[in-house]
């Protein structure tokens, strides 16, 4: 029972990690239909940012809180910059933004290693963030880390605080309006530009805030992005594009259902049944989980 | 049918130009070591062919031809193995990490070489049709497919990487000696080797561009651009796509085949994600719907790699970067786009439009 | 090319053809079985006043993190050479690849460094796939390498000289430590490649013969970052102690993991074989503190050697930078050959291999000493544990160098091994 | 020849209903305008007979179910359309825009041929439509006008029995609308064509027959003077002018 329970807050933990690193595509990938391949080094952007900050800020805990904004504006930034720069002239052909991202993404890489080596760089965990919390005591105890409840926390909060921004603020019905039709945006008055980069920025920034969660579970180097970034797009992707409760649900199950395999086979089997079984899942819902209809031809 | 003459001639020019290169002048200027490298070139070279067709024309991005390259290297190289451990004895690898006494039976059709060298086009282009066959049916397209693909790509890397008793896991399959018989450590033998892998080229070149010319390959074309609407003729784009995908399978399951003698290794490295990807931007910088842009493109970066990461490893990378970012954004069409855009500029200096991949210029 | 005159398609393409099974038959080189077809020993360019070596690391892609150090350590170890008059009169002039973490990359630029820079010897590769993915190249040409790193064992291959430990000097020796703390209940958790799973063999051998026992054996893909699973396994298994033979970045993951699950060095060590001090200082002494670790040498070994290494090194490549075990058998390994070279008074590797057995060198970690017939050296086992400083200090060692024996045929409970 | 036959047709997205019912049948040979304002589901409807979305209620053509078959068999069943924005395979040329929709059943072995000439329903078409000059030409270079020749020109190599066309003189000069229409009436001489259109001047010159959808239902059917006499015809046109813009977001987002 234990067992059962044990492997379900684990799943929910590694759910809500890949929630947090795919939050930021839900909305440039999702949204705006932009398949950001450099997406993972806007997260290991956000972890070298909380290395840093650590080296001024000596309290681990209150460098970890500093980081949280710090990472969402620096990563936010750099998305925004790679919008203006590069994005922006490829709305219309999702394909090629993929490749081109994809050799952004290997020059962010490299700039990284140029900047902090290509060695992984360690960061503090304040102490009360490397403990964890029984659940169910006794002789097989039922405990749940902290890390993984701050990351569970931040990532409901994030998912929180996005659909809210999508919902209730201007700028959210803005965007809305933009994925909706562009067009008649456009002619509403709306700058739909301003709007992309707005979104790309949030998107990006939201990539940066994860980066800082996953200093507390992960290594932090140059190629952590490429680590995680097909397991994200593969999260959007089995929730269908626009829909934020698509993404939600499936960051979860995916999680669960990745503990429950790996602690019944091995790693590597659960990795490619879990593949396997998206591939499968595509043939019964192409579209992902959850879809917006559209009337358009293609 | 005069249309067809001038291109046609060119193409039979071009032909000819290009075996003289490769038969002749290649072998005569070049070490050794560095027409083995050429020879490796070609096998991606053969890869950017099927991408050409699958991407370029049919608009399929798919960035998982490493798992048909694998396919068909791991064939070849499971056959090579059982060729060098010899009657009745396990590959050398089994023996270390292994626990079999007798060889798996998914490995013993192997040991037959008619068997091995079908199946390292076949076994690709099977799996491609089962694979297509789902995933075009049920309309997964456009950036789902490439994503897909990726992940078909790292699942397959992964799963070879946990067989390690059976498939050598991350070492792959290593320390090749003999190609049917002939020793491959012998500089002749090898360069045998490099004229069966330029002749095969060839031959694919010439079977993509009779595809490219065909109603088959105006079809594609017109699947890639408007989906729907050829659906709306009375055709199922499934079965379009289907054959561009299977063809595409098969090429670079050849290719995988014939970097086996060519390189002597066959692992998951080559399999994965990333070179996936590098088998896909060659075809893109020299320009994805010309297949001489594309094997050009192939064999220029591939050779950019080597040259490039001999004197500055860190520059490779900035390098490789700049060059999807330059090729894609500002120059679709890739280098092949730019004798296109300079001849219609020269014909025509009418209307700005928006620079389209030129498709009456394959070849 | 437009300009030629029109060729008729048909018969240029049969032309094509037939040259090609022409050339084809007329190229019929040495078959397979005919015996010692190809005695070409590779070229080694001796003119001039310099004498090339090939250096042959990654310096790109995933395995940088490691290989760059036993970079560093190998040009330090050249240029204090070429310091001190080089090796028979000759400087050392090193030519550097870049393995790009990708196995057939690294047999590429093993031919490029054999055949076009005609070197006189190779130092690199790290994991054990670039090692068998070039191990053909070197024997093929008959050109030496000198291997840096702790690996699997069973292999002896006639033109490498291994200067990292093999198994018996380096797991078995932390097997022995555990059975003398009476650390008996054992968990395996490792990479998905061929050292820990060869490894992990040896070690459920061991256990059998000495009455242990292996309460689970895992294993992550090369790369993996995900390990909540695998540390709930792990504390619910309720070891003695953990043998660990991750890699890379799943060591950070994974020491994490293992903290947040509540487990500590006392509780439950875990002994690495892939934790240096380069590693220590990326995980973090945090998540580290106090755990085991098996080598051969660490910063911290005594001995004046390794105090002029260290200094050298630090004074080199700045002084945050730590020295750990490969980067001492990297360093080891320059002046090995040079001391082969010295004694055989040839770059010949024939006979560089023939004056190789006992061959001693100071090094760093101790008195080193070559054993010619499997071309490995002898080596002194070490269990260390880290401290708070990030260092690793020394706990336990074996006495002596140990003898290297890579297919354990001293020891009678791996007899079922290979 | 063969007339179309729909009955209790229903369309729904999410909840809004595009079609609600519409019973229509067009006899053959006939020329059927569909009038209506915007978001009336005229479009929709198209869609919904050459299967492009999901539908209840019955579609019979010749007597054959159209329902629940996929775009393909649909089309392979004589049935095509043309779109509101034309939409040709702008890289190919007009040639191969023709000799393509002339060849859904062509063998596997043809397919993998060059086509060595042009096809005689193709050179028919070419002259049907007047663009035998620009056989060559890419179909993305043709001026609008042309395109939906083009368009018409696909159907009539694909040799379909029912045409469908979807507002095929927008942004047409007046002679263009008017060769369009005597092709148009050419044409249903030995077919039978479905033109959903707004211009009413076109519609008055050319059509034989007109239904009058609003709001996914049939208002109105019958000659064009029937139509334009009927008082609720009348109502919906005068009084909904102002509310078209909004109804036709609404469907967009639906």
């Amino acid at each position: 029972m234990t067992v059962v329970l044990g492997q379900t807050f684990t799943g929910i933990s590694i759910g809500a990690v890949l929630l947090l690193i795919a939050l930021g595509l839900s909305l440039t990938f999702g949204q705006m239909n932009v398949i950001n391949m450099a997406h993972g080094e806007f997260i290991m952007a956000g972890a070298y940012t909380t290395y840093v900050l650590q080296k001024s800020i000596a309290s681990a805990g209150i460098s970890l809180l500093v980081a949280l904004p710090v990472a969402f504006l620096v990563s936010g930034a750099l998305g925004a910059l790679l919008e203006w720069l590069l994005i922006r002239r490829l709305y219309l052909r999702p394909l090629d933004t993929l490749l081109v991202t994809w050799g952004v993404s290997l020059m962010l890489q490299q700039l990284a290693r140029d900047i902090f080596g290509a060695p992984n760089v360690q960061t503090r965990a304040p102490d009360v963030l490397t403990g964890n919390i029984t659940l169910i005591g006794g002789d097989d105890p039922l405990t749940v880390a902290n890390s993984r409840l701050f990351i569970l926390g931040l990532a409901v909060a994030a998912v929180v605080a996005l659909s809210l921004t999508l919902r209730l603020t201007p700028l959210g019905r803005r965007i809305r309006a933009v994925v909706q039709n562009r067009d008649l945006a456009e002619v509403s008055g709306i700058s739909t530009s301003t709007v992309d980069r707005t979104a790309f920025f949030i998107g990006s920034g939201l990539a940066g805030v994860a980066g800082v969660a996953l200093t507390l579970v992960g290594p932090i180097g140059p190629t952590m992005g490429t680590n995680v970034i097909i397991d994200a797009f593969l999260v959007i992707v089995v929730g269908g594009i626009g829909q934020l409760k698509g993404t939600v649900i499936v960051a979860f199950v995916l999680g669960v259902l990745q503990s429950v395999l790996e602690y019944s086979t091995t790693v590597s089997v659960a990795k490619v049944l879990v593949l396997v079984g998206i591939v499968a899942f595509l043939q019964w819902r192409p579209q992902g989980l959850y879809t917006l209809r559209t009337r358009s031809l293609v | 049918m005069n249309l067809l003459k001038g291109p046609s001639a060119r193409a039979a020019a071009g032909f000819a130009g290009s075996a003289v290169v490769l038969f002749a002048l290649a072998p005569l200027v070049l070490s050794d070591f560095r027409l083995g490298l050429l020879a490796k070139y070609l096998c991606i070279a053969m890869v950017a062919v099927g991408v050409c067709l699958a991407w370029g024309r049919g608009g399929l991005l798919t960035l998982g031809q490493g798992v048909f390259f694998g396919l068909g290297g791991y064939a070849m190289a499971m056959h090579l193995k059982i060729a060098d451990a010899g009657p009745g004895n396990l590959p050398d690898f089994m023996q270390l990490y292994g626990t079999a006494t007798e060889l798996p039976w998914w490995w013993q059709p192997f040991a037959n070489p008619l068997f091995a060298l079908a199946a390292t086009v076949l076994l690709p282009m099977a799996v491609a049709a089962v694979l297509g066959s789902f995933i075009f049916r049920r309309r997964v397209k456009g950036a789902y497919f490439a994503i897909l693909s990726q992940a078909l790509a790292a699942a397959f890397a992964i799963w070879l990487i946990g067989q390690q008793a059976t498939t050598g896991g991350t070492n792959g399959l290593t320390d090749i000696q003999g190609f049917f018989g002939y020793a491959l450590d012998d500089p002749v033998n090898q360069r045998m080797v490099y004229f069966v892998i330029a002749a095969a080229l060839l031959l694919l070149i010439a079977l993509a561009r009779q595809l490219i010319h065909s109603r088959y390959g105006e079809l594609l074309v017109a699947v890639r651009d408007s989906e729907e609407r050829v659906r709306f003729l009375g055709y199922d784009p499934a079965n379009v796509k289907l054959v561009a995908y299977v063809v595409a399978a098969g090429m670079a399951g050849l290719a995988g085949a014939l970097f086996v003698p060519a390189v002597g290794i066959i692992s998951p490295a080559l399999i994965g994600i990333v070179p996936s990807i590098e088998f896909v931007i060659g075809a893109a910088v020299g320009g994805r719907a010309s297949l001489v842009g594309a094997v050009l493109g192939a064999v220029a970066v591939a050779w950019a790699k080597t040259a490039l990461s001999e004197e500055f490893p860190a520059a490779w990378t900035y390098f490789q970067g700049l060059l999807f970012i330059v090729a894609l954004a500002f120059l679709p069409g890739g280098l092949a786009s730019l004798a296109g855009i300079v001849r219609r500029r020269r014909a025509t200096a009418e209307e700005k439009k928006a620079a389209v991949i030129p498709v009456g210029e394959a070849a | 090319m437009s300009s030629l005159p029109h060729i008729h398609r048909r018969r240029f393409l049969a032309g094509t053809a037939a040259l090609a099974a022409v050339v084809a038959l007329s190229a019929c080189g040495a078959k397979t079985d005919a015996a010692g077809s190809s005695d070409k020993a590779a070229k080694i360019d001796v003119s001039g006043d310099t004498v090339k070596v090939g250096l042959l690391n990654s310096l790109s892609g995933t395995m940088a993190i490691s290989e760059v150090t036993v970079r560093n350590s190998l040009t330090l170890a050249i240029d204090e050479i070429n310091a001190s008059g080089g090796v028979l009169g000759k400087k050392i002039k090193p030519i550097s690849e870049d393995g790009a973490s990708d196995w057939p990359t690294f047999a590429e630029k093993a031919q490029k460094l054999i055949k076009e820079d005609q070197v006189a010897a190779t130092f690199g590769c790290w994991t054990s796939a670039s090692r068998k993915a070039v191990k053909p190249v070197f024997e093929k040409n008959k050109s030496l390498l000198f291997y840096p790193v702790q690996y699997e064992g069973l292999e002896q291959s006639p033109y490498i000289f291994y200067t990292g430990a093999t198994t018996n000097q380096q797991i078995v020796p932390a097997l022995d430590y555990l059975k003398s703390q009476g650390l008996k209940k054992l968990y395996l958790v490792g990479s998905d490649y061929v050292f820990p799973r060869t490894a992990n063999k040896e070690i459920r051998a061991y256990a059998k013969a000495n009455g242990m026992t292996i309460l689970g054996e895992d294993y992550a893909p090369l790369g993996s970052t995900e390990f909540s699973t695998i540390a709930n396994k792990v504390k619910s298994s309720k070891a003695d102690a953990v043998f660990n033979t991750l890699n890379g970045d799943s060591n950070v993951a994974f020491f994490k993991e293992y903290k947040s699950a509540g487990l500590t060095a006392k509780s439950m060590p875990v002994v690495s074989v892939s934790i240096a001090e380069e590693e220590v200082k990326s995980i973090g002494t945090q998540y580290l503190d106090g755990q085991l670790t098996a080598w051969n040498y660490y910063q911290t070994t005594q001995g004046a050697a390794n105090e002029k290494f260290v200094k050298a090194y630090k004074a080199k490549y700045g002084q945050d930078k730590p020295t750990s075990d490969p980067m001492e058998a990297a360093y080891v390994s320059v002046y090995l050959w040079k001391a082969m070279v010295e004694k055989a008074k040839s770059f010949d590797p024939e006979k560089v291999k023939a004056a190789s057995d006992g061959i001693t060198f100071d090094a760093p970690e101790g008195k080193v000493t070559i054993d010619g017939a499997s071309q490995h050296i002898y080596k002194t086992a070490r269990i260390g544990k880290v401290g708070s400083d990030g260092l690793i200090e020394q706990v336990w060692d074996s006495g002596k160098p140990i003898k290297p024996d890579p297919y354990l045929k001293g020891y009678s409970w791996a007899s079922g091994l290979s | 020849m063969s007339g179309l036959e729909i009955r209790r047709l229903r369309v729904s997205f999410d909840g809004f209903t595009a079609v609600d019912g519409v019973d229509l049948d067009v006899r053959p040979g006939d020329l059927r305008f569909l009038i209506g304002p915007n978001g009336a589901g005229k479009t929709t409807l198209v869609d919904a007979v050459t299967g492009l979305v999901r539908a209840e209620g019955s579609v019979r053509f010749g007597g054959e179910e159209l329902l629940g078959r996929s775009v393909h068999r649909i089309a392979r069943s004589g049935i095509g359309r043309t779109f509101q924005t034309a939409t040709v395979f702008e890289e190919l040329t007009v040639l191969q825009n023709l000799d393509i929709a002339a060849g859904a059943g062509r063998s596997l072995w043809t397919m993998l041929r060059r086509r060595k000439d042009v096809p005689e329903p193709v050179a028919r078409a070419l002259e049907t439509v007047g663009l035998t000059e620009l056989a060559d030409s890419p179909a993305g270079t043709l001026a609008h006008g042309q395109k939906q020749w083009l368009e018409i020109g696909m159907l009539l190599v694909q040799d379909v029995r029912l045409l469908l066309l979807d507002e095929p003189v927008a942004g047409m000069s007046h002679d263009e609308r008017q060769a369009t229409g005597e092709l148009l009436q050419r044409i249903s001489a030995e077919r039978t064509v479905v033109v959903i259109e707004h211009d009413m001047d076109f519609m008055r010159s050319f059509a034989r027959s007109v239904s009058v959808l609003h709001a996914g239902k049939v208002l109105s059917e019958g000659t064009v003077a029937e139509v334009q006499a009927d008082p609720k015809v009348q109502e919906v046109y005068l009084g909904h002018a102002a509310a078209e813009t909004t109804a036709d977001v609404a469907v967009q987002e639906a």
